[in-house]
């Protein structure tokens, strides 16, 4: 199947997934040196899906994100530098300081807005659908969030409502098997969430989320359901964090805090999607090795000029603290 | 009928609101329970469901949380949603997205995205309903940075308000009270606004600045005519906007009367009478004579029962006898 | 089947929808001449649900009820007395006239009160059968709720915590077809209710909540269930109410206002569930017509020796209108 | 180490109230996201899960509108409840049982019902953490009738407080900033309390009276020890308990002093300290012998960048600056 992907899918594909682990990687040492001090949640080990999900999107489908989007910032098409700078908390960040890492902008490019009250956006990508719908926009709306988000009444409310008035909805739930410290055999009677869509009146499937592929057909199929008017999908991406729940690790000095098991942390990265795509890519000849290098020089090229100028960039000054409250 | 003179009922003037600015702006939509119903929200979505059909006018699943954050939602993408609750009770359910999400959401993008929503919260209380259905809470709205509150005691603000709140860009809270929605009174037939953040000075008088809002402004006047009876002169300001309250128009009339009596249709601690005592203390403390005052409901949950309904409310009589006692007070 | 029930069983179930069916009947002319102002939500129609299921139930078994509860109050034992000077708002009431109708109450025979607010008991109840799970009682919570209330997400968290904790919780939704004066077609994708438990993790029926036969059928298989440690239950009873949402009837000023269509409320009404009953004892012989008469008559002179009682006792004292704020 | 003289850190205090409580009475339960976290609530909850078990020491689901109804159904039901919020902002998806419900379940049922429960809010903010990550609702609780609302300032007080929440036998919302967790001071061992609605007078003094709770009262007592040092007197009402505040403590120190500065952490407009400011007025007018003040956070959302927050949050070189201020002004 693969086989009849463009190259220029391919590197789309491929680049975006670079982009987003290479960005977060980079943070890992401002992170540790305490350069970066606002809270980041790290998206290495899932970026298959933004990416996934990604090029099937335009500027005018709008999207709402969580406390761990940068990943989908960037493939909505959000700019690396604002973002860069963001996480730094400069002035020339995308929401100028105010908001740091959990609180990205892109409006031009449809990325509405994430925040990390757990399930708070998932109402707020309904408003959006409703506000395609009533537009007669041919557009959808995403709303990313995790499975811990699924503990939240508030995702059954607009799953209802979506199905009710057929809204062009798209509803990704990355289910990394953890919120925070806790399984989600901690959470819930089982550990897979698709089931909880269709009685609600909303068409779902259960996707492999560290498979580009598999999201990107995923995403491909939800934004044609959407837009011929079929009504709200739920998508259940099972994938694995690579990083900790914030920060590059959940271990607290030194101590192994982190409460995932060592062999299961493992065997995911076993299946890391930028190396199984790699992997195939080479494999089935789709692109080349020289290719594939070619992305990640320049993408690393492009993380470190990011960095450059957020560095070189000003803080906020305090005496503006009051700005922005309101427009008028 | 010449619009100086047309006079409209106070529920209706917010009716007339909603139809002009709906059919003026395609991105202005009602969405709630009760818009499409004989009796929830009185008559003031009349006739909009026919005008502008079930897409701008929806009546919702009771799903306070979603539907609340689905007008967030739909504001930060372009449009100019009001979420109307038939009680204000309701609303408990939707502080997330009223304050986690719409109070912040411009400051935290920088200012990138503005929220131009409005929260319409309608207190409905009386008649034996007891605390679940009698709650104000404009005063938790008051406290939130990012949130205008505003709360007409007349037909013509009802309108006026109602209009501003939703030309707004950013979210306000409108708060109406039941009580007052068969007051009618002249309300100018043409589209116009009242500003957000101007009280209204509704009587002038020398005695005694009386600060009130909603329906506290109505109990407020009519107590105001009995006391000038015996001529103690009440300047009444009827403060209209609750956040950003006209601390200019307050605190001039106090520098004129050198005593202050505030009234809040809710309760005590922490709640609007004592943030405008406090202000006025803090930045006109010469101007005072005598130690200012407040009536609010005592800090008790609403009952049911209709004699404890009329211990409960202060009426026409507790300001008066508040009022006469403070102008007695040496200056 | 129903041969098998016991004359003792039989007067029960009838004894208390009679009792239901004439108090809720005995308020409509109080109601209509403001003797009564407190909002009264009159539960005829339904009385099979709260009969069929209060059998089952001792006092250690604690509930929670909604805006339409004199009838879950009664099933559960409370006083008639203490309910009819509630909804009269008198010192005497259960509430000792400060909650009125929508807030019955009666401890010691485990009705943990009732309130209007759509969808904010269920969680109560869940907490009371942690309660009784902490505790290792042998006894069951009972939430009771409309169709309108499964708009609320936090019926949905509920199930979920009670399934992963099996907890024994029975959550008894009363589909009477109508939220206020929304059908449920326009409140949710489809018009039954009961697929949503078993993705949360909850055991699920569909009931005929006009048959006391089947109600009291699925309140002990329920009861059975959560005893046995199995968790939670999800119990759909389809019904009817026969009178207003609030008030005798939805009808303002002579006008009609009641948005449900005439043919229905007829057919629902040809189902009038002690109707219903009363044929079917008769037909086969399982009780004879004195014996129901003489349930019916005993019944009418309680209820109207209730109101008397009510009538003639005091107000609340306006000078205590702050007192039960706290305990202490 | 004698029990006079053992130290604790302020979240130890709070760890050792629930320790002491839990074994003491089976009703105690401890219910809410973090509590078997190694990071999550700090170590406020250590031991507990490993003692008590997993079903009187709950680790939650991200439910927080049901798991604190839950809260509320089960201290009905008899138990004594414990609910947990990691932060205050994630409260506000529990309004409904926090304040439709637990506060007024028992005035609804004319004293009928009891509800012992206790919700813990934490504070958490700096850190760049932003708008929904920093937020402070303790006036937002106060203003609703049939909440009491607690907020230590000292390991001493966090313990006690904690208790003696945990034995009221209604609703109380207990407060504590993560800004104080690292604190040691003298904590008996023996299971106390604390009177909730009492204050202590943290510092004598004549100049001024400064009103603060939490962690204001830290900086406070900062601000005191410096002003000292240039003979200015502050007397510091610490309130320890925010509803019902003790009225008499500080009216009687605004008597002695005759001047009033109130501090607190959270947002200005119908806050804690405007109440405070207010009934200080209302009550004793002629003891104030200039206009009392407020320092609060401004109306602003909590900012990201380190500037901004810098700038955002009062430290003790405001309360110096205001405080000298206060006492220059002429009596
Ligand atoms: C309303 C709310 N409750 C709790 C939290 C604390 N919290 C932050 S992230 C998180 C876990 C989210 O897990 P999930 O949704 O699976 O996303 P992931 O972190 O795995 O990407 C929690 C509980 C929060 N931010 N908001
Ligand atoms: C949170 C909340 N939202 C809205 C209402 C208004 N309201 C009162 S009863 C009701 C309908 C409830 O319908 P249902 O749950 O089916 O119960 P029924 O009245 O049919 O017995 C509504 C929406 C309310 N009381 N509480
Ligand atoms: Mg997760
Ligand atoms: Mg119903």
């Amino acid at each position: 199947m693969t086989l009849s992907y463009s190259p220029d899918l391919l590197r789309k594909l491929f680049s975006m997934m670079c982009l987003i682990r290479f960005v977060e990687e980079s943070f890992v040492e401002p992170i540790n040196n305490r350069e970066v001090l606002c809270p980041c949640h790290l998206y290495s080990g899932q970026e298959a899906i933004a990416a996934g999900l990604g090029v099937s999107l335009r500027s005018e489908d709008l999207a709402f994100g969580t406390h761990r989007s940068h990943g989908h910032y960037l493939a909505k098409g959000g700019n690396i530098d604002a973002m860069v700078a963001e996480i730094y908390c400069r002035e020339t960040g995308c929401s100028k300081g105010r908001g740091g890492s959990m609180h990205l902008v892109a409006p031009r490019e449809g990325f509405l807005g994430a925040a990390p009250i757990v399930g708070g956006t998932i109402s707020l990508a309904l408003g959006a659908a409703y506000a395609i719908s009533v537009r007669r926009q041919k557009a959808v709306a995403l709303s990313f969030f995790g499975d811990g988000a699924t503990g939240e009444g508030v995702l059954f409310e607009t799953m209802n409502f979506a199905a009710l008035k057929k809204l062009p909805l798209i509803l990704c739930c990355e289910n990394n098997l953890y919120s925070t410290h806790m399984a989600i055999r901690e959470m819930r009677h089982k550990p897979d969430i698709h089931d909880i869509a269709p009685p609600q009146g909303v068409a779902s499937r259960q996707v492999d989320g560290n498979d580009v592929f598999a999201c990107y057909e995923a995403g491909k199929w939800a934004v044609e359901h959407c837009k011929a008017g079929y009504g709200p999908v739920f998508l259940e991406f099972m994938t694995y964090r690579q990083r900790g729940h914030v920060g590059p690790d959940d271990n607290i000095q030194g101590t192994r805090t982190d409460i995932r098991p060592a062999e299961e942390i493992e065997s995911w990265r076993k299946r890391d999607p930028l190396a199984v795509f790699e992997a195939h890519v080479l494999q089935n000849n789709l692109l080349s090795s020289a290719e594939i290098q070619q992305i990640k020089t320049e993408t690393q090229k492009r993380v470190v000029e990011a960095h450059h100028k957020a560095r070189s960039a000003p803080f906020p000054d305090g005496k503006e603290v009051s700005n922005f409250v309101f427009t008028n | 009928m010449s619009s100086q003179t047309r006079t409209l009922s106070f529920s209706l003037a917010i009716n007339e609101a909603i139809h002009q600015t709906m059919a003026q702006d395609p991105s202005v939509v009602l969405i709630g329970q009760g818009v499409k119903s004989p009796w929830y929200v009185g008559n003031t979505a009349a006739g909009l469901l026919e005008r502008f059909g079930a897409e701008r006018v929806v009546d919702t699943p009771v799903s306070e949380n979603a539907m609340t954050g689905l007008t967030v939602g739909a504001a930060i993408a372009g449009m100019r949603p009001i979420a109307v609750h038939p009680r204000m009770d309701f609303m408990l359910y939707a502080f997330d997205p009223i304050i986690n999400e719409a109070a912040n959401w411009r400051y935290m993008s920088g200012g990138a995205m503005s929220v131009p929503v409005v929260f319409w919260g309608i207190i409905n209380r009386g008649g034996e309903q007891a605390a679940q259905h009698s709650q104000a809470f404009h005063s938790l709205f008051a406290h939130i940075p990012g949130l205008k509150v505003v709360a007409p005691a007349t037909p013509y603000d009802a309108k006026g308000l109602m209009v501003a709140a939703i030309q707004d860009n950013d979210p306000v809270v409108f708060i109406d009270e039941r009580w007052l929605y068969s007051q009618v009174d002249i309300v100018p037939e043409s589209l116009y606004s009242v500003p957000i953040g101007k009280a209204a000075v509704r009587r002038e008088g020398g005695d005694l600045t009386v600060v009130a809002s909603s329906y506290m402004s109505l109990l407020a006047y009519q107590a105001a005519e009995k006391l000038a009876e015996n001529n103690i002169q009440i300047e009444l300001v009827d403060l209209r906007t609750i956040k950003p309250w006209d601390k200019e128009t307050v605190f001039s009339s106090v520098r004129k009367t050198g005593r202050l009596l505030v009234l809040d249709g809710s309760w005590n601690t922490c709640g609007l009478a004592g943030e405008i005592i406090s202000s006025v203390t803090e930045n006109e403390f010469t101007a005072l004579r005598s130690a200012p005052a407040r009536i609010t409901l005592p800090d008790c949950p609403a009952p049911a029962a209709r004699t404890l309904e009329k211990a409960y409310y202060p009426d026409t009589d507790t300001i008066i006898t508040v009022a006469r006692d403070l102008v007695k007070k040496p200056k």
